[in-house]
């Protein structure tokens, strides 16, 4: 079961995604990357209708680097999340639409903020702190009420996100095995084990 | 004379055809379901109460058919549903929290539900899913552990009233019952807590949560939870439990009923309002739980400090 | 355009099909309790789709601390208050006396749990004088379980009505006033109870609320005021139209009060 | 976003609506109009007739909408059903009407409206769910028309439609006669609107009559109202400062100016 | 019992497992089954029916009118039909939906008259007392999911008092002055009401029966199920009067001046 | 459940004496689970025009795209700001070019309309999901409470209230009507547009 959290900290954005490639019953692979690197300062988690997934977060990152090359410097997040969106919810109304929930996180190198977006398959987009997709929010929304702080330094929101990941692992039926993790920061974004 | 006496064994003629037609409504009300309410003559211990079945050949696609409001959002008869109950079991005995609100479709019906059923002053039971069932069922319990202190002279054990319970819902297994339980108390055995619903299980454990909030509330209880909790901290880890559903869970919410069972027994503890828990924490005078309260003022930028004095 | 469905059903003067034993019947029924009162109140409008009876009452005096109201499928209704009278007649030969209210609010719910699986479809509100006194008003949903409450519509227009009298009533019938969103505006201790003038003007003008939005509210109102031992008529005998309809003589005192509402 | 869009209806949402449709997320409901409308002839010219009542289900969107919509000056017409629909295919019927009087610069008649509106109305096969009554006087007299949504139409000299729809005809059935006096219909067109308004859930409110002739149309909106709401028993204004509120920002829309003189030092005005 | 947190506690619709239980949603049904269940016949439609019938309150009791039609669908199959039964000296039923329910109900209270007449207790059922019976059965029968298919008006005058009351097949009950069946609820009901609403003390027979056969005439012409032949009751101080049938006189001349139904004019 | 359910949120808008309040909900959910307490519903038009858009949370997003873009394009085209009534068939024609395809929207509109005298007055209006309008005279509603909205207002409603009145009046009747609803609620956001200002106001609502 596809689960993948966001959170954002003093200066970053922590996004995690399990790595479980699943079709039916059987495990296909279980070191699958669902976090893409659309520019410098952002990551999409993506999870959903497996094949689409991958075909929309290819086109969405074909994109934004197209503009980034036609213009000279990236997208800022929310520019880029606003025409992912739209993206999205454009594709609902045509004959194929790709059903995929996205977290998008950004670090804006402008203003200094760090930026999460929870959006769904149908285009629904709303700023969020901390979010997650996947049966694993039903579980992880709750504690991040709890124990989420956005002056976090990086250690303690790791800290948070592994609750979220223990907790996921205790209750949830089939518990997603491993995730990848990834941050953004203003030095960019780098790749780390939990 | 004679002609009565025709008229009770006839099936046919304008009589008999009132007695047909009346024998299947009356039966509510001559059974045994109206257990204790025959005048005051009825006699408690009946045994299973009988119960009205419509006359068609499947009476649980009949009743899913009229009652279930997520098949159908038109069906007739909304049976009020959604909630977030929870126990756990610690060093200082049981603690049990749930919330008050009950939902008809998107219409929030009561926001002053009691959930916890007081079945005797040793015995707690909780309630999710149809409010009726779990009404009637865990009254009707109550009464037959009642009844085993008279026979046996000693209280009965939770393990045991929770099996009744079990046993008498899996008989109805079928025919519609919704009802997800926890049956709490203090026997012999020190503190107990049994889970049972309406499949028929019955779980012995330490720590339930159960209803449509229950993964909202496991969120925080699981990270809160040891044994070696103080009570108070236990009280408060129930209370913001419930708040953490009554808050996401949609179906859940209003106020928070906590109780407390100890080796005499259970206590009441409060009654806690879910919004005020938000924004001033369950005594009205602290911090609030809510998020927002709790990180006013704080911000996940992080401009250099040239930036930030510009 | 005209209801081809209900039409059809016309032609042959009912259903093509016997689809379902239930049909719903509109209007809306009220209670709201007092310290020493309780008021319940129904329209008396029927529905059978978009055609309407003008008096089909919903509002039953079952004894003279008791007064139940039943909305819903109105045959299932009517059938169910008359089985609860006759429980309450035994009950009376039996003990010589009336049903207490909670009583008569547990009969209830093992007489509705006994349809568990063929429920009637009704939606009642038993409210009354209890022992001690006090209004109570109970609440049950069509399977029989229930609450002691002190202010609660169900029905056609029961969304419609309930958030507003949530507000004006919140402040005797809520300790919190958190709950009811007025700051400050009553004192947050337990403050003195609306009077009976208030929630009588109070509830005529949730239903006249009602009518004017919900197309299966009007024609008339029928209120029934229960007041306990000894309390005054409190205004009762200057209000228009109440009239008297205590049956006995052990000290409460139950008052009709009609009026009417939007026709169309 | 494509700068021109095409005329006509956008049909670009429907493969997504019919996918959240499958999901089991049934499609809301529109605005209808319960409604009875009606219409019949007397002795010089057309009256027609509505109530005012909006629906939503059993819920009253509006208790006075207007439902006699103006086509030209001497052809009115009465809609229900969908209120969307009547609406606009009325006011789009209206403007060609129009068109078509400055194309062939005469007044047009009624048959020209009523042949419009039902080749539109069978064009979209029902699913525009407008039905209307549609009445006017032209030079060939006063002619009043039933249009069903799917496009079928009838030519009568009284009609109903809506849900009222059977209680007006009642009405109409018993005491209609031809060539009645202008009072008689008017009071016999407010008989058979009120028997709706009284006898049917969908129509209420007030009752709006048009009377039509050959060279004067006279919109009686809301000509009897016998649903006034009764005074309220109790006034319902709040102590200000009821409601708490976390955070305020005002928008000032009048930007503040400030004159201040340069009285020290003169302008040099050489 | 479904678990899921979005469907908590509905009952687990087995058709569509969400979340795919392993192994089984479903237990095998190892019930008793009714081997000739389909066998066995109730009124699930009407067959031979009976369109409205219309009573009211007038001064000195009650009128009750029906017309003589019992249709086969569409098919107008039987034209002299009585649909307006007495049932003792104060009490007359109108039926409109099944006739051959109608049939049973009629030798039902027949013989229920005979019934109370061999008590000879000094009571006889008055048509408050065969209201409630019927309602009884009605209600009953809709419980047993198994319903006579008709809906009843019970008018009568018995003890200087009128009574007037309507059951249907889903033992549906309610009174008025008033009171009509079928297309009659839509078409009659509302000149019924503006006629009669007021004044149901000072309405003379005449004038009482000038209104039904004027609502009947207006039924005749806009119900395709009803005729033009009718009978009329009345319960008054006098006991039960039905009438013979009798004929409408309609008028269809104002169609000769209808030409299409669009720009036709010839 | 419906697609109207789906994200849950409500919006009202009322009439007071030279002015107009609209308020809104917080909420966005995703069915029962609440996502955001912070999802804006109400959108300013122009400086005396705001439009609320209850209903599917992307079309919320699309529809406040396709209207600043159409009201940029009036005002390009006309060189001034879009009138409430214009602006009010402008939604209603949008709105009903999808007929067969609608937006799960319900749009509420408020506003401060010119007088040919120079003057302002209150302007309410409301469309169902294909664009049948309605101006009210008093109050519109419109999202998943609605129905509590209704019965509120119909009861607690006043003509001529004072700006400041106008709140409390609209303040009430929205925290009532979303604490009965189970899908809206998590804070309320009032705008009152008075002739010289807006005053925009978030509620202490209930959070739960």
């Amino acid at each position: 079961m596809e689960t993948s959290f966001a959170i954002t900290g003093k200066g970053y954005i922590i996004v995690a995604a399990d790595t479980t490639a699943a079709r039916s019953i059987v495990k296909m692979k279980t070191d699958e990357d669902k976090i893409k690197t659309l520019s410098p300062h952002l990551l999409m988690a993506y999870s959903g209708e497996p094949g689409d997934t991958i075909q929309f977060a290819e086109y969405i990152e074909r994109n934004i680097r197209l503009y980034q090359i036609r213009n000279n410097y990236p997208l800022r997040p929310p520019a880029a999340a606003s025409w992912i969106r739209r993206s999205l919810a454009e594709s609902l109304r045509s004959r194929k639409p790709y059903a995929v929930n996205l977290l998008l996180g950004g670090y804006d190198t402008t203003t200094y903020t760090p930026h999460l977006y929870w959006v769904d398959y149908l285009g629904t987009m709303t700023e969020v702190p901390f979010g997650a997709h996947g049966y694993g929010s039903y579980f992880a929304l709750s504690l991040l009420d709890r124990y989420h702080d956005p002056e976090a330094s990086l250690e303690e929101g790791i800290v948070t996100l592994k609750r979220c990941i223990d907790e996921v692992a205790k209750r949830l039926v089939v518990t997603p095995g491993k995730y990848k993790v990834k941050v953004v920061d203003k030095d960019g974004i780098r790749e780390i084990e939990l | 004379m004679m002609n009565s006496f025709a008229d009770r064994f006839s099936t046919t003629g304008p009589i008999a055809e009132l007695r047909k037609a009346q024998a299947n409504v009356e039966d509510d009300q001559f059974s045994d379901a109206a257990w204790g309410s025959e005048a005051g003559f009825g006699s408690l211990a009946k045994g299973v109460p009988a119960f009205t079945v419509p006359n068609v050949p499947d009476p649980s696609a009949f009743l899913r058919l009229h009652t279930d409001d997520h098949a159908d959002p038109n069906c007739r008869i909304k049976i009020q549903h959604g909630t977030t109950t929870l126990a756990f079991r610690f060093q200082g005995g049981v603690i049990v929290a749930v919330d008050s609100r009950a939902t008809a479709g998107s219409y929030v019906a009561s926001g002053t539900v009691k959930k916890v059923i007081e079945i005797n002053p040793y015995l707690l039971g909780t309630m999710a899913g149809g409010a009726a069932d779990c009404q009637f069922w865990e009254t009707y319990l109550g009464m037959h552990c009642r009844l085993h202190e008279l026979r046996q002279r000693e209280r009965i054990s939770v393990s045991a009233a929770s099996k009744y319970l079990s046993n008498l819902v899996y008989s109805y297994k079928g025919m519609g019952l919704s009802m997800g339980t926890m049956i709490c108390g203090w026997d012999k055995t020190g503190p107990a807590v049994f889970y049972v619903d309406s499949d028929g299980t019955r779980l012995k454990g330490d720590l339930f949560s159960v209803g449509s909030g229950s993964t909202f509330a496991y969120g925080v209880l699981d990270q809160g939870y040891r044994w070696d909790l103080t009570d108070e901290e236990a009280q408060e880890l129930g209370r913001r439990s419930i708040y953490a559903a009554g808050h996401r869970d949609a179906f859940s919410g209003n106020t928070c009923n906590l109780y407390h069972v100890k080796e005499d027994g259970w206590r009441f503890i409060g009654n806690y309002d879910i919004s005020q828990m938000h924004y001033e924490g369950p005594t009205g005078t602290g911090t609030g739980y809510g998020y927002d309260l709790r990180v006013e003022g704080r911000t996940s930028a992080n401009p250099p400090p040239a930036a930030a004095a510009a | 355009m005209p209801d081809m469905v209900s039409l059809s059903r016309a032609a042959s003067g009912q259903p093509s099909q016997f689809k379902t034993p239930y049909s719903e019947n509109g209007g809306t029924i009220l209670a709201v309790a007092g310290s020493r009162f309780c008021v319940v109140a129904g329209d008396t409008r029927r529905t059978d789709g978009y055609s309407q009876t003008r008096y089909a009452p919903k509002v039953f005096r079952l004894t003279d601390k008791a007064v139940l109201a039943v909305n819903g499928f109105s045959a299932d209704g009517n059938m169910f208050v008359n089985k609860v009278r006759q429980q309450l007649e035994w009950y009376r030969h039996g003990h010589a006396r009336d049903m207490p209210l909670h009583e008569i609010a547990r009969l209830m719910q093992t007489m509705l749990y006994a349809r568990r699986f063929f429920p009637y479809y009704v939606s009642n509100i038993l409210s009354g004088i209890e022992e001690d006194g006090s209004g109570a008003v109970y609440t049950f949903d069509s399977v029989g379980s229930y609450e002691r409450d002190t202010c609660r519509v169900a029905g056609a227009a029961q969304s419609f009505m309930q958030p507003y009298l949530d507000n004006q009533d919140d402040w005797y019938t809520r300790p919190s006033v958190h709950y009811k969103n007025q700051r400050s505006t009553h004192s947050s201790s337990r403050p003195t109870q609306l009077p009976l003038s208030s929630v009588l003007s109070l509830v005529m003008d949730s239903f006249v609320n009602a009518s004017e939005r919900h197309v299966e509210v009007g024609d008339g109102l029928e209120i029934y005021v229960v007041l306990a031992k000894g309390s005054s008529l409190q205004g009762l005998e200057k209000l228009t139209g109440a009239q008297e309809v205590t049956a006995t003589s052990d000290g409460e005192r139950v008052f009709t009060v009609r009026r009417s509402l939007r026709r169309d | 976003m494509a700068v021109y869009s095409p005329p006509g209806f956008d049909f670009s949402n429907q493969l997504r609506n019919n996918f959240l449709t499958e999901k089991g997320l049934p499609l809301p409901k529109a605005t209808s109009t319960g409604t009875t409308i009606v219409g019949c002839l007397f002795e010089d010219g057309i009256i027609l007739g509505a109530d005012t009542r909006a629906t939503e289900g059993p819920i009253v969107a509006d208790k006075n909408c207007e439902k006699i919509h103006y086509i030209t000056e001497s052809i009115r017409c009465c809609g229900a059903g969908t209120a969307a629909d009547t609406e606009f295919v009325t006011a789009f019927i209206s403007s060609n009407m129009e068109m078509h009087a400055l194309t062939h610069g005469r007044k047009p008649r009624v048959v020209t409206a009523m042949t419009m509106l039902k080749q539109y109305l069978f064009r979209y096969q029902g699913h525009v769910g407008a039905a209307l009554v549609l009445g006017g006087v032209d030079v060939t007299g006063p002619h009043l028309f039933t249009i069903h949504p799917h496009g079928s139409t009838d030519k009568l000299p009284y009609v109903t439609m809506g849900s009222g729809s059977l209680a007006a005809m009642a009405v109409f059935e018993s005491s209609w006669r031809p060539n009645m006096p202008r009072e008689d219909a008017l009071q016999l067109v407010k008989d058979a609107i009120s028997a709706g308004i009284f006898n049917d859930l969908g129509s209420g409110s007030n009752v709006d009559a048009c009377i039509i002739t050959a060279n004067h149309t006279e919109m009686l909106r809301n000509v009897e109202m016998p649903n006034q709401r009764v005074q309220k028993e109790r006034t319902y204004v709040f102590r200000r400062g009821t409601t708490a509120w976390k955070k305020e920002s005002i928008r000032n829309l009048v930007v503040s100016e400030e004159t201040t003189a340069l009285g020290a030092e003169a302008m040099d005005t050489t | 019992m479904d678990h899921f947190p979005t469907n908590w506690g509905r009952p687990r619709n087995d058709a569509f497992d969400a979340y795919g239980t392993y192994p089984l949603a479903q237990r095998p049904y190892n019930g008793p089954k009714d081997t000739f269940e389909a066998g066995v016949q109730r009124t699930q439609q009407p067959i031979v029916t009976g369109t409205s019938v219309l009573a009211l309150k007038y001064k000195d009791g009650i009128m009750m009118a029906a017309d003589n039609l019992a249709s086969y669908g569409s098919l107008a199959r039987f034209k002299d039909i009585q649909r307006l039964h007495p049932v003792g000296n104060n009490t007359v039923i109108g039926a409109g939906g099944d006739m051959s329910d109608f049939q049973y109900i009629q030798s039902l209270l027949d013989s229920l008259m005979i019934e109370e007449f061999t008590a000879q207790d000094g009571h006889s059922l008055g048509p408050a007392e065969l209201h409630e019976y019927l309602a009884q059965v009605m209600y009953g029968r809709r419980s047993k999911i198994n319903p006579l298919w008709n809906s009843l008006i019970v008018g009568g005058f018995k003890d200087g008092k009128r009574f007037l009351s309507y059951v249907d097949l889903l033992g549906t009950t309610y009174s008025a002055s008033t009171l009509a069946t079928g297309y009659g609820a839509y078409i009659a009901q509302p000149l019924l009401r503006k006629a009669v609403e007021g004044y149901e003390d000072v309405l003379t027979e005449e004038q009482a029966e000038k209104i039904m056969t004027e609502c009947l005439k207006v039924l005749f012409y806009r119900d395709a199920r009803s005729l033009n032949k009718y009978q009329i009751a009345t319960i008054t101080t006098k006991g039960v009067n039905l009438s013979e049938s009798r004929s409408l006189d309609t008028t269809w001349s104002f169609a000769e001046g209808i030409r299409g139904y669009g720009a036709q004019t010839q | 459940m419906s697609i109207m359910e789906y994200n849950g949120g409500s919006v009202i808008a009322m009439v007071g004496k030279d002015c107009v309040a609209i308020a809104s909900d917080l909420r966005l959910g995703n069915q029962a689970l609440g996502v955001s307490s912070n999802f804006q519903k109400i959108f300013p038009v122009t400086d005396r025009i705001y439009l609320g858009l209850p209903g599917l949370a992307t079309d919320v997003t699309t529809l406040r795209e396709l209207f600043r873009y159409r009201v940029n394009m009036y005002t390009v085209k006309e060189e001034r700001d879009i009138e409430p009534e214009t602006f009010a068939h402008l939604v209603s024609s949008t709105l009903y070019e999808r007929r067969f395809g609608p937006f799960f929207i319900e749009p509420v509109i408020a506003g401060m309309s010119k007088t040919p005298a120079g003057g302002l007055k209150p302007f309410i209006a409301a469309t169902d999901l294909i664009g049948c309008l309605n101006f009210a005279k008093d109050f519109v509603v419109a999202g998943t409470a609605s129905s509590k909205l209704f019965g509120v207002a119909e009861g607690l409603w006043e003509p001529d209230l004072e700006p400041e009145d106008l709140f409390e009046t609209i303040s009430q009747t929205m925290l009532n009507a979303v604490d009965r609803d189970a899908y809206s609620g998590w804070g309320v956001m009032v705008h009152v547009i008075t002739k010289d200002k807006v005053i925009s106001r978030t509620l202490k609502g209930r959070m739960d």
